[in-house]
């Protein structure tokens, strides 16, 4: 064991599985020598050589595209996008090929790819540096989407992730890449992709949550103790194929269901687990389903993002309003 | 070869003429003439398997498909300067080249006839599926390169793309990615005059293809794509130079689509009568033959006599799909991901049910 | 009134808006001398000429950049893109760009573009050929969606669209482009972007549907009528910003929701509808909001096409359902 | 001018060396010597502009933001080549030039200090936003030239870019796209040698950028871009080639960042301290002023008041964006459309409650 924050616990994975596996290459704009803009790939280029760990022309469309071609070939690219917002010149290659190469092939092809990239808001950052567009990449058959939101889980599905035969976007949030410390193991262990964790069990409402989120909640549901609310948070972990039957039984519990996300309220992550509440336990529902989101605007500027990103100050309000519906 | 033929000077290599002359003997490759004998056989083979194709689609048989008459010099001539064990990334129209690397009319028909069994080639094929996204293969093809290269082996990639193809940024990426990494990547340019009505004067301004390459300081050089041994001799000379470890090289192959782009498509709105006389005269097959026959390597009898060999192969192929009725349901849904997913699992079934109940 | 089946109908509308302001400029791949794939722009050229209706180069990511520098110099670009199935190289500039211009610069700039393209399914296609993913573009801040089912609609919400000083992505439903004949007026006339429509009335039960789906729930509906359904049809029209009021409304009365669309189902369009019933009307639902959908598979080859799209069977079996809850 | 400097024949454009002195007096700009005086006011007003926010970022008063150190001469020669009615399309990196367009360093603070105020310039002024997604501005820019040429105006537009961001697809695009409809386009590409970290030579093998305009038939042309004079010379050439209706123009100067890529960065991680010498004393303001003193124009009385006038002006134009706290509600949601949908009212108005809630 050793007290690693998310930054660490990514390095971590990264380097093992480099050792592990002399097919894995990873690649990105100032991923190699540099060891990335967060430093998340420190090390790697010197310990595993330029050949394995290098930095690419600033194009992420080929970025993307020639991993497919190595993934065909034999490799297992892992492929850093240094920012999630700089992922849109890769879309076409995202959904037209990543996603779609072993159907197409019925299995002759597919491409064990992991695209990585840090997402999400709340870091007083440039335009196009906050974004958090995982419902898109969620709606796109045949990509996995993972966010982790602790230094643990992040190291056990990354290797996961790094092992699995498809594609898996692997967003980091990056608000907090350096915010919590928890003990990690040092070796390899693995978190399976489409399992979510429950972080606190409650009684009176399931509230989930990921990535930054998770920790905005957990501020809210501490508070939200001390006036006697018993709330079970269920962190999400894998946006697709996400964990139906946790939510849904621990909606049969509570009966009541609050999603949190920074997205953008429409046509997000939070629509889709409402709907699976009512199509799988409309009958236990005491309270509308419900969600704290960002709004349907650009995400502003940082001298406007306090009033985008959920804190937890509306989330506690939201549990309130939940319980007594 | 290569600093021979710039592009910037106009040069172009043509070894045989339109009346199958040999203009360029110094340039002729040295293929044994049974070599060239089944390099006809197979351009031959590509055209009546296309013309069948289209046949089919006019009887509802078949889905829209691209035709292919009038390139089959590029195709068949490009692919055979490979080797069995490199790779090749089409676009969709290279009908030829896919025979030759190991597809099948099969595969063709069950493609284009709406199953993505087509795209599942012989195990080992190096071939992969048809890329729809215009230019996006050629990032594909830049990776199997690297691959190559990583791994210390020495096959090479060639990846096709048409005139049109040209203008998209996975072109201009996929290129500089290939330079600066020095995979060992063939560009081949189909250059057909036309991007479906779009004329090549208006896709772009400069006066090749080919000079492109000097953007990222590749070699690039234009060609008769309509002449085998010219499409031939230049892709033997890049594969060999990407084998060699000098990185990836540009082909631009002036051809013409004597046929519509689709099935769907009509080209008499956008291009003349006399435009498509004039290549018809220029038909990679028609010169091909008169040297043959002059060589005494082929005459009337053995094209009809492979005419029709090769017709009712092509004829079995297509009544071997034509058992395929439907995709199966688990199809559509196992191969998403290696382990199918509950979500899908409960898609499935309800699929089935459905089906079931309906008494399908 | 002239009849008109949907490619004449926008047809016409381009054609009258065309005349009508001559910032207007019109272009797309094969859009200008051939009059596009599907013939939609057929005859504007010669009528408007080259400059105005013209043919681009191969790359759709200029063509929808250009058309946000010509919107800046005060022209009124509509870009066609071939099949939406080729939008995607040009998402970059969509969710960076289009979208966020006004935003960006606080009304200094906006960008008053159409992006016109033939989406959906069922027409026995090649790969790629139909692409079904509005939920993603309506979960794009600062752009709108619409997606007309008649050639009534068509006209009437292109020429808003048309108008309009903002973005609008216009999908053509390419199923029913030449399906459905109506009366059509010849001149120009206007459809409130924002507004659904209610093609029935119905006390039972609420069917949410938009595109070629509207159809096929009409032929579901004609077979519920007879078993002694009373339903209530209303054709969303428009993807973002939708029309919440008239649903809720709806939903309020009727108690159940039902959602038809093609596009695959997780994070798809419907789950946001059914987010919404519950957050509007939950006290009244008596039945679990539910949805017809596409799976979340990539789109099959032709010869599977059948079993992925909703039918009138499915739409059928799913409206028992809901009712007899 | 542009078939003198081939890029391909290693020519670049050099009119006044680092010694401050003119090596090419052919090719030296007529400009006033008051214009000269006043671009390297603004030069050094850009310089103390940059330093100014490069301090206020490290007290915490600004946020995250790219430094102009070292290329003052590339963007402020290029922009005194315009005409006021032209237009300008920036990456984010070109200070110098926006000031001459017309945004003020109260526009650079608000926008660098988290407030979208700070894109909305004087009324007028041309000049499109920040462009953050590299090389997306290009097509912009083209679509600008484009609707120049629509209505019959005579306005051209430039746009800038990186070394980094040649590689981007989006450059092959937009050029291919200005040539072929022949915009009035200048792209002009600071290569500063860097894309962050990464050295142009592992960008592109090309040896130049400039040569990547062979690719479009356009004229490309490689020039210093640390003399202010070869800076102006050229986009102005440049400028009357395209106003003149011959289309667009690809410009590569050379240039370097003296400072950090952004605040966030740390150069000493992938540069030499001796390389970053090399290029202190290749500093384009220290050449000029060299140059005008020896003219007379200049010394170091002007140097110091102009200084402090510069630095007060500055000063006083962070102490208004200063006073901005925070960005008002509505104004994150208004701006979305041109007219508020219900449901950005309804979010709208929960934020408003909210605040009003935890009493904010
Ligand atoms: C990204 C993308 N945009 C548009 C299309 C539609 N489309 C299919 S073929 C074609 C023309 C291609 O021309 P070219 O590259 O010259 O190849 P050719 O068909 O002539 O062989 C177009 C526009 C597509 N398939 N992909
Ligand atoms: C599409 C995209 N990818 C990545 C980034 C992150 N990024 C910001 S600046 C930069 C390097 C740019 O280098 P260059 O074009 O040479 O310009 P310079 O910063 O040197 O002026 C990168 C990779 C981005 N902003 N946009
Ligand atoms: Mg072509
Ligand atoms: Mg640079």
């Amino acid at each position: 064991m050793a007290v690693m924050n998310l930054v660490q616990a990514i390095n971590s994975a990264l380097d093992l599985k480099l050792a592990d596996d002399k097919n894995i290459v990873l690649f990105g704009e100032d991923a190699g020598f540099e060891g990335g803009v967060f430093r998340v790939t420190d090390g790697l280029q010197e310990k595993y050589g330029e050949k394995r760990v290098f930095d690419t022309p600033l194009a992420e469309s080929v970025l993307i595209g020639a991993g497919i071609g190595m993934a065909v070939n034999g490799l297992r690219p892992i492929c850093e996008i240094q920012f999630s917002g700089f992922m849109y010149p890769a879309f076409n290659q995202i959904i037209s090929h990543v996603s779609r190469m072993r159907t197409r092939t019925r299995g002759m092809f597919s491409v064990p790819m992991v695209i990585r990239a840090p997402y999400g808001g709340g870091i007083r950052a440039l335009e196009h540096h906050s974004e958090s567009t995982e419902a898109i990449y969620g709606h796109i058959p045949g990509l996995k989407v993972v966010i982790p939101s602790t230094p643990y889980d992040a190291k056990g599905l990354l290797i996961s992730a790094i092992e699995d035969n498809d594609p898996v976007l692997f967003l980091e949030p990056k608000k907090i890449y350096r915010a919590i410390k928890q003990d990690v193991p040092e070796e390899i262990y693995r978190i399976k992709i489409g399992k979510a964790s429950v972080l606190q069990q409650g009684e009176q409402l399931t509230i989930v949550a990921y990535g930054a989120m998770s920790r905005v909640v957990q501020q809210a549901i501490q508070h939200a103790k001390k006036d006697g609310y018993s709330i079970e948070l269920i962190d999400l972990r894998t946006i697709y194929p996400f964990d139906k039957q946790t939510i849904v039984e621990s909606i049969r519990k509570t009966g009541r269901l609050l999603v949190v996300h920074e997205a953008a309220r429409t046509f997000g992550v939070a629509a889709e687990l409402m709907a699976i509440a009512n199509e799988e336990a409309f009958l236990h529902l005491e309270a509308p389903p419900a969600r704290v989101t960002g709004y349907d605007t650009v995400i502003p500027l940082p001298k406007g993002e306090d009033f985008y990103f959920p804190d937890a100050a509306r989330v506690y309000e939201a549990i309130k309003k939940t319980i007594k519906f | 070869m290569f600093s021979t033929f710039d592009p910037l000077q106009g040069k172009r290599l043509t070894i045989m003429n339109e009346s199958g002359e040999i203009v360029a003997p110094e340039w002729m490759p040295k293929l044994p003439d049974d070599k060239i004998v089944d390099a006809y056989k197979t351009m031959l083979y590509a055209r009546i398997g296309d013309l069948k194709a289209v046949s089919y689609q006019r009887q509802g048989r078949l889905y829209t498909l691209p035709t292919n008459i009038g390139q089959e010099a590029a195709a068949v001539g490009s692919a055979l300067a490979l080797e069995k064990t490199d790779w090749m990334v089409p676009a969709y129209r290279e009908l030829g080249a896919w025979l030759v690397k190991g597809a099948t009319m099969r595969d063709y028909f069950f493609y284009f006839g709406g199953s993505e069994e087509g795209s599942r080639y012989p195990d080992g094929t190096r071939l992969l599926p048809v890329s729809v996204p215009i230019t996006s293969q050629l990032t594909h093809a830049v990776g199997i390169g690297f691959a190559s290269n990583y791994k210390g082996e020495k096959d090479v990639v060639i990846t096709y793309f048409g005139d049109g193809g040209s203008s998209q940024g996975d072109f201009h990426e996929a290129l500089n990615w290939a330079a600066v990494f020095s995979c060992p990547t063939i560009f081949f340019c189909n250059n057909n005059g036309y991007a479906i009505s779009l004329p090549r004067e208006k896709q772009t301004k400069s006066k090749t293809i080919a000079q492109k390459a000097i953007a990222y300081d590749m070699p690039g050089i234009q060609i008769d794509g309509n002449d085998l041994f010219a499409v031939y001799r230049a892709t033997s000379e890049a594969v060999k130079y990407a084998r060699d470890g000098n990185g990836p090289v540009l082909i631009e192959a002036i051809t013409y689509r004597l046929g519509a782009h689709t099935t769907s498509d009509d080209p008499s709105r956008y291009r003349s009568a006399e435009e498509e006389k004039e290549w018809e005269a220029k038909d990679p097959l028609l010169r091909l033959r008169v040297w043959l026959e002059k060589k005494g390597l082929w005459d009337d009898a053995k094209e009809k006599d492979y005419s029709e060999e090769a017709t009712s192969d092509i004829e079995s192929q297509f009544a071997e799909f034509e058992q395929y009725k439907a995709t199966p349901i688990e199809d559509i849904f196992k191969y998403t991901f290696e382990e199918m997913p509950d979500s899908l699992k409960e898609q499935m079934i309800e699929v089935r049910n459905h089906v079931n109940r309906m008494g399908g």
